[in-house]
């Protein structure tokens, strides 16, 4: 698929979404998740964000898409009691709220623009009141407060504070940002595909705690199925997934055209 | 006219303080009770509607400030450079959007509504002073409270928060209807 | 009618500027020669002398300026002598706690530890005389240190900083471990 030249810069993954609903014009209650899932995924694989913190937000994102689109392929299951919700549901909410408050940020706007228009003037107390210098009685300010309140409050900012340390983390001593390599990883699951033929989608994860690790796994599986080099079973859902490597060599991410 | 003597004091400390003054402190100053001093500022409020007048008396939650009606900008402008506010970006109108509709609201609500981290806005409207801490929520790890301040609604022209555009449920619904609109003009090739 | 729009303008540029404005650019902000422009404002005082009026318009030198009306002296003084409502809201008081501890502390390391921008408590911390400045830290961008006021000491009855209570160190080790343990018994899902 092409892409512009130029990536329009979005604020985040419901911006883009939103603006990838308008650009197809489709019914954002009735979203072609498939449709919108791939259009998603090329934009985000162009992104050249360096920030790791708003590429995994992207990420996420492509997450909960693929998890909607695979929930959506799935039959649903006849004979339950309950109406099955729309997977779509949760994330229609979440894009409804968003729309809104960008509507009403734009009328907000409106409103400044009208108010930049009244000027306002600068206190102007006579010189010679010249004890208007708003006393302030500090000590009637401070009141009935004492020095251990005061000591109980510092005290549970800090405590708030070490809370905030993950003691786990904090032990490594500095982190060193890691790229994550897309390419590589890609590359990876071909070669424990080659090893092992049929594996578990868990199988890849042993050695990948990350969430982003698990996105980007996840991410070269669907590529891997996209190319037709693996077929991937579920038997129920939320069982694991049952890959099948069905090519006998690697191929490169600038090979499969990306 | 003792009234007219009042109304003159109300003029006299409104052009003096420059800022929004409350009504209370008003009251006091013109030994009058809160309620004849609400009455008899909204009269005034009314007689600098006329066209004469060229300031006005603006209600910003409960205190009242004088300043040019909006009408006399093109003049004010021919006199004098007027410097340029905040331009607000799209960013930050929608966190402060968020803010203004959700208040008393926490960082990681914005978040979760905007669908990305909002720190850096969050900041940039506190520097701002459009929005302010309204304390601490009573949870666990006790996160801050956002909520907007009298100068944001002095920016954007609204007597209090019940002046906020509305957004009604029939408006979502009018996003529904159109995008179905939309929807049927197309054919979709899915 | 055009003239009441004329005085509108004049009132709202006299009003925005706040100092005394020359005929001259007056006149040429309204689109009319000086002799017009005079009679109007003229005119205009006339009618301030209204008992109903706080305000009027003085002519110095050929300039106008608009101030309040002498007999308003006493109600101004009586305005500024009313106090707002001052009260150390927990924002400030968390933020005073910080810097009691911690002086000499820069405002960005009151923000790390409060994880939110704390320009606004800090500057009404330093109007309520609670805490000044105590100095710069030769580090980039030579930040201002802040600490706490003698009168800080004097409200809280204390002889000198060093009475205020100590947060050992054995303290912020116990707290350490706490943390440690609650980690621990999560068992990570991921």
């Amino acid at each position: 698929m092409s892409i512009p030249v130029k990536l329009e810069v979005f604020e985040g993954p419901l911006d883009l979404l939103l603006h990838l609903i308008e650009k197809n014009k489709v019914n954002i209650y009735d979203i072609p998740i498939v449709e919108i899932t791939e259009q998603y995924l090329d934009y985000i694989k162009q992104m050249e964000s360096r920030d790791l913190e708003i590429m995994s937000e992207f990420l996420v994102m492509a997450a909960t898409l693929i998890k909607i689109k695979s929930r959506m392929l799935l039959p649903a299951p006849e004979s339950e009691e309950e109406e099955e919700l729309d997977p779509r549901q949760e994330l229609v909410d979440k894009l409804l709220e968003y729309k809104m408050f960008k509507y009403v940020s734009d009328k907000l706007k409106d409103k400044q623009e009208d108010a930049s228009r009244v000027m306002f003037k600068s206190p102007s107390i006579p010189k010679e009141i010249s004890d208007y210098k708003e006393e302030i009685d500090v000590e009637e300010l401070v009141g009935d407060l004492t020095l251990s309140k005061l000591h109980e409050i510092f005290t549970s900012i800090i405590k708030r504070q070490s809370d905030k340390i993950d003691p786990v983390r904090s032990k490594f001593g500095k982190i060193e940002q890691e790229e994550i390599d897309l390419s590589h990883i890609f590359t990876q699951i071909q070669e424990y595909g080659i090893a092992h033929k049929v594996f578990y989608f868990r199988n890849l994860l042993e050695s990948q705690t990350t969430r982003m690790e698990v996105i980007v796994t996840f991410l070269g599986i669907l590529e891997l199925i996209k190319l037709g080099r693996i077929k991937i079973d579920q038997e129920y859902i939320l069982d694991d997934i049952k890959i099948t490597y069905m090519a006998s060599d690697v191929i490169t991410m600038e090979e499969a055209g990306f | 006219m003792e009234i007219k003597l009042v109304e003159a004091q109300i003029e006299a400390i409104l052009f003096t303080m420059g800022e929004a003054v409350e009504l209370d402190r008003l009251a006091m100053a013109i030994d009058h009770d809160e309620d004849t001093a609400r009455k008899i500022i909204q009269n005034m409020m009314d007689r600098y509607e006329d066209e004469s007048r060229g300031i006005c008396i603006i209600e910003l939650d409960g205190a009242y400030q004088l300043c040019t009606k909006a009408s006399m900008y093109e003049t004010i402008i021919k006199i004098t450079h007027i410097p340029k506010k905040h331009v607000l970006t799209e960013v930050l109108l929608e966190t402060l959007s968020i803010i203004a509709y959700k208040q008393p609201i926490t960082r990681m609500q914005i978040d979760a509504i905007r669908g990305v981290k909002s720190d850096h806005p969050v900041n940039k409207l506190l520097e701002y002073n459009l929005i302010c801490e309204l304390g601490r929520l009573d949870a666990p790890g006790r996160p801050i409270l956002f909520g907007t301040t009298e100068e944001f609604l002095r920016c954007f022209g609204l007597q209090s928060l019940d002046s906020l555009p509305a957004v009604n449920p029939e408006k979502l619904e009018d996003f529904k209807l159109q995008a179905e609109e939309e929807a049927h003009q197309l054919t979709l090739d899915i």
